[in-house]
């Protein structure tokens, strides 16, 4: 099936990228205001791979993301009020600040949640699969994580296992150079992680993950096949975090030289959209408005929300 | 009607099965129903679908478990032996034991993991394990270890039924043994400390497959003018602290048996909450009778001498009488 | 001179690096000096190839370690977190410390695993846990805990040199934490308690990042004229339990401070061994300090309800002080 | 290096066949008749395996091995007397009765163990490999596992740092076909495990594992290629075991057709070694005679050998 899209769609998938990139930067304010309770890791430049795919769901697909979470969370719907509340660590947070960052999760919307253990997203997103599998409502399940995770074990048997048994999960690879500070180049033994889809006897398939109409063009097939019963597909979005890896490593300089982030940032993912949308700068106005409305609607959501109570420490626990 | 240990579980899974279709089955090999008489049939009844092999990949395989919990299902896992979860337990202590608490009560992950275990058939060191111990220390997670038939059945059910992740311990040692159980549907709620035998000059508090062992215990004990009550925790998280404590502060005495290793053993936790409820009931220290802390010889002999026995258990009331 | 627990361990490394080319680092981010003060300037000095980064594969690069020591090398493992070491388990508990006696007395596994751990830094559920009560099941291996920096120095030394298999347990709360500390070459040997502080009314045992809350507890104690003996038992396996229990027997009341959860935790192991010695001079029931029986919650308010403290300490000692 | 052999080597490679064949069949007749402790997995058919790839190597390069190694072992020239007191539960046997049949290990001969845990032998094999790359001394490490445990995540990441570190390993994938009652095409994604040497950008190939010449043809590729510190090989040596898994399956009927067990007897790799390497009916019978009368006195000395004794049981925990 091609892949029509309308002005409309142009506008949203834009203005989802934006909102990404201002929740990301004002976290990120924030955490440096010693407003964020325990650490972030921002996404900031890998906007297009998460709009891209996820701007193809349903609301009752599934994603399940990693420690770098914010932007799936966004582009699949998650309500940023109660987002932000959870980063400030506040009892209207979505996990109730129990979780924080690296747990966002808003199941309502089909999101199963930011996983802080890397690698441990991609077995629990077969099962969300299988259990996909058994209703027969042609969802599809996507699991983000980083090239540091397909190093992971998990990673292995998870693909093994959603290929034997057909099942429909996006294994989404967002290739953005390191893990912390570890190389890509030093710490995996192939230059395109999409190869090992080899492996599994399923596709895959690298796309430049700073181009989110070439992401979506690639998700959308996965996702169609997936739909259709065909089981699994790998994807690799190569990327780039304008960021250091956590709170306290700088943008380059440690591990990354300038000459690289500068040559990534050229190609900035809200950049190419613009362009390649045809975001006029009237309609980029209009976007950035409402997005940063509803960024300072979040926090005014976030700092006026009450924190938890003693009691809350013994709820949710058990079911 | 007398069943064996395995039956009740083959039973309670083809009730429950039967019951609610969420419910499903996964592990290495429980399709082939010749593999064990606790899986035996269901796939026949059940197919293929709702009775799943998986591939060697028990990290995988437990995770896929945890996911289709979270999205509503109700998977039961066979670990086939507790000593293959090492490799799965960021699964479960790091995500099915947390994720609701985690995630804010987002989501519940009714799953239970049935983990056969123990020593006395000469597997060796890293076949023969009693890790329960391990699974005290997180918090989410509900333990449970039957002694028998009866119990197991009930348990199990109660197990399936249950919102939460439950790890389920099998004494392997225990599948052929028999008992009469109720037939149909019963189930039996946790932190319920079952008391298998009364007495009055001290209680011996036994774990899964030592339950039998204490009751051996026990009865030999008679016969030297001791009465021994024997009582059975059934499951250590959530532990009936109030049960056992009854019936220390009755009996003035107690020892706990268990097959795990000593140091770090169930044994120390049941010890440790119980004292602070008897102190001064207590004539004696409490002992613990467990398996000598070193590996599980396969050599049969040595297997012997490492694992807690009657004898053991014997000598150690004795001790506890005699102290002074 | 003063030092902080992480200079120690940075000292014992860079110390045992020099005297000793068989011994090397491994772990993630392990090369970069910026990462850690830990493991500031050891890839400097020895190269990448000893002081080697690795892919994130716990369970891979764990296996190598334990095969490396295998054939001779002597590998220092830096885990990061310790709730990362739920992937590796099986490498170190069913290989590591089993494979000496598995194989007959064949090999020994001169191994250290370096594992950060522990809460109050806000990292949530799966990145503040304490795990070294598990390690109490596992024969074969060694585990120890620090409190502070001079300790830390010697006992990493220690373990460097062991020719078995150690859990070196380190709590981040400590990272910066300074004290005096003698320079150059010195070990600590295993089982041998530390007692920090002079007492006679009860025994605070404390167990690694609790040592310090014991101590400020006992302060504060002493103001109402409770005088308090503050000991460290440094190391859990093996445990000093004639050490541990003398002072109990001298104070005849005790508390166990830990940061792990209550429910399994070592403070039961340690109540449940020096309860069986220390029997006939407790005035109380032995009570235990430690983390609630919930996960860790990342928001600051609810992590310092969960975690041990000194008040919580002092209120421990007021109850089994006032016990009747 | 063209693999060139003479005819003593032809003898000896023949020769270490049988004895495994030997030893293999008398284990089993000894556990049907209680004498042997625990339980084991014989490798009855997959003699080529272990003898193709073990000829290659010295005393002083490595193996690790599985559940089913008793072939492995043999062929790398573990101690046969010790070994077989080690099934009997003696004190002399290898692991002083502590390991059984699934940790036989003779480090002496560069043996350093089955490992029990499917699986596990590969991060451990790793690490040996390493050592060797310190050791700059030119010895290379074989790790042999099943099928089945090319599902297991320590495979991949094993596979992954063998080659980033360009460690002189050799994954040796023994493919029987089932692992315990699982067919491969189920739990396999692939159909060659080979292929998945692509996610490593390492060597794949897939041999006919009944032929131990074409075993050592291609073992030997790999071992030189290790030996000049080019890295890891993943070989997939195709064969069947011609009994059951362990102790109470059949050889064929419950989850093996009898017809596909008839089809892999007509390939034993003893008929086709015989063959292959020109074994006269004379030269048959001397190297039988000679390995059945090593058997038998392994046998008398496991009989003999005395139990061990109680004291023992604390021994060999700590060096
Ligand atoms: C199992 C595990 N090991 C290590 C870590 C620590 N850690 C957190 S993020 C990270 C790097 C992850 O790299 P990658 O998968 O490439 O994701 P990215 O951060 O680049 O988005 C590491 C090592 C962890 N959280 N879990
Ligand atoms: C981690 C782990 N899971 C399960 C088992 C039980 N088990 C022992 S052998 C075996 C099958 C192994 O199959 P494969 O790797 O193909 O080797 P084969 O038996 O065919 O030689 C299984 C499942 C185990 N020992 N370890
Ligand atoms: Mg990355
Ligand atoms: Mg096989």
């Amino acid at each position: 099936m091609p892949l029509n899209i309308t002005k409309e769609q142009f506008g949203k998938i834009y203005e989802d990228m934006v909102r990404i990139r201002c929740f990301e930067e004002k976290a990120y304010e924030l955490f440096k205001l010693g407003k964020v309770v325990g650490g972030i890791h921002v996404s900031v430049g890998q906007e297009a791979c998460s709009v891209g795919v996820c701007s193809l769901l349903n609301e009752n697909d599934g994603i399940l993301t990693t420690h770098r979470g914010h932007g799936h969370s966004i582009a699949k719907g998650t309500r940023l009020p109660e987002m932000m509340a959870e980063l400030y660590g506040k009892t209207t947070g979505l996990c109730r600040s129990k979780g924080g960052s690296m747990h966002i999760a808003d199941v309502s919307k089909g999101h199963y949640g930011a996983h802080s253990i890397v690698g441990s997203n991609m077995p629990m997103a077969s099962g969300v699969g299988l259990a996909y599998h058994f209703e027969k409502k042609q969802q599809v399940v996507v699991v983000f994580f980083g090239d540091g995770a397909a190093n992971q074990g998990s990673f292995h048997e998870s693909m093994n296992l959603c290929s034997i048994w057909k099942l429909p999960v996006i294994f989404f690879c967002e290739n953005n150079h390191y893990a912390s500070s570890t190389q890509v180049e030093y710490a995996s033994s192939v230059e395109d992680i999409s190869v090992r889809a080899q492996s599994y006897n399923v596709p895959g398939v690298t796309v430049n993950g700073m181009d989110v109409l070439e992401v979506r063009e690639v998700a959308n097939e996965a996702i169609e096949r997936a739909r259709k019963g065909e089981g699994p597909t790998l994807i690799e979005g190569k990327t780039y975090r304008f960021y250091g890896h956590s709170r306290s490593d700088p943008n380059f300089g440690l591990y990354r030289s300038e000459s690289e982030w500068e040559k990534w940032k050229e190609c900035d993912p809200l950049l190419v959209a613009e362009e390649k949308l045809g975001i006029s700068p009237e309609e980029k106005i209009k976007h950035w408005d409402i997005v940063e409305k509803q960024i300072a609607e979040a926090v005014a959501f976030a700092e006026s929300s009450p924190e938890p109570s003693d009691e809350e420490v013994f709820e949710d626990l058990y079911a | 009607m007398e069943i064996t240990f395995a039956e009740a579980l083959n039973q309670a899974m083809f009730e429950e099965m039967e019951r609610d279709e969420k419910v499903f089955l996964m592990g290495e090999d429980v399709a082939l129903s010749e593999i064990s008489p606790a899986t035996a049939g269901l796939s026949e009844r059940f197919g293929t679908e709702r009775v799943r092999n998986t591939p060697i990949s028990e990290l995988g395989f437990t995770g896929a478990a945890v996911g289709a919990a979270m999205a509503g299902y109700r998977p039961i896992l066979d670990m086939r032996r507790i000593d293959f979860m090492m490799l799965s337990i960021d699964q479960i202590a790091n995500q099915a034991a947390k994720l609701r608490y985690m995630l804010g009560g987002q989501v519940s992950i009714p799953l239970v993991i049935r983990a056969p275990e123990g020593g006395g058939i000469q597997n060796g060191p890293t076949h023969s394990q009693c890790l329960e111990s391990w699974f005290l220390q997180v918090p989410g997670l509900k333990v449970v270890v039957p002694s028998g038939p009866k119990d197991a059945k009930g348990l199990l059910k109660t197990s399936i039924r249950d919102d939460n992740p439950v790890l389920f311990i099998e004494y392997r040692q225990l599948y052929s043994n028999k008992e009469d159980a109720q037939e149909g549907d019963y189930t039996i709620p946790f932190a319920s400390a079952s008391t298998k035998k009364e007495g009055q000059d001290i209680t011996l508090i036994g774990l899964g497959s030592q339950v039998k062992n204490c009751m051996s215990a026990a009865e030999e004990l008679e016969k030297i003018g001791i009465s021994a009550e024997v009582i059975d925790p059934r499951t250590i998280s959530p532990l009936d602290v109030d049960g056992l404590s009854a019936s220390v502060v009755k009996t003035r005495n107690c020892v706990i048996a268990e097959e795990g290793h000593k140091h770090g053993g169930v044994g120390a936790e049941i010890l440790a909450s119980i004292q602070s409820k008897c102190f001064s009931s207590l004539k004696a220290p409490i002992e613990r009778v467990a398996a000598l802390d070193v590996p599980i010889p396969v050599q049969t002999k040595l297997e012997k001498l490492v694992l807690p026995n009657s004898e053991k258990i014997i000598s150690a009331v004795k001790d506890v009488l005699n102290y002074s």
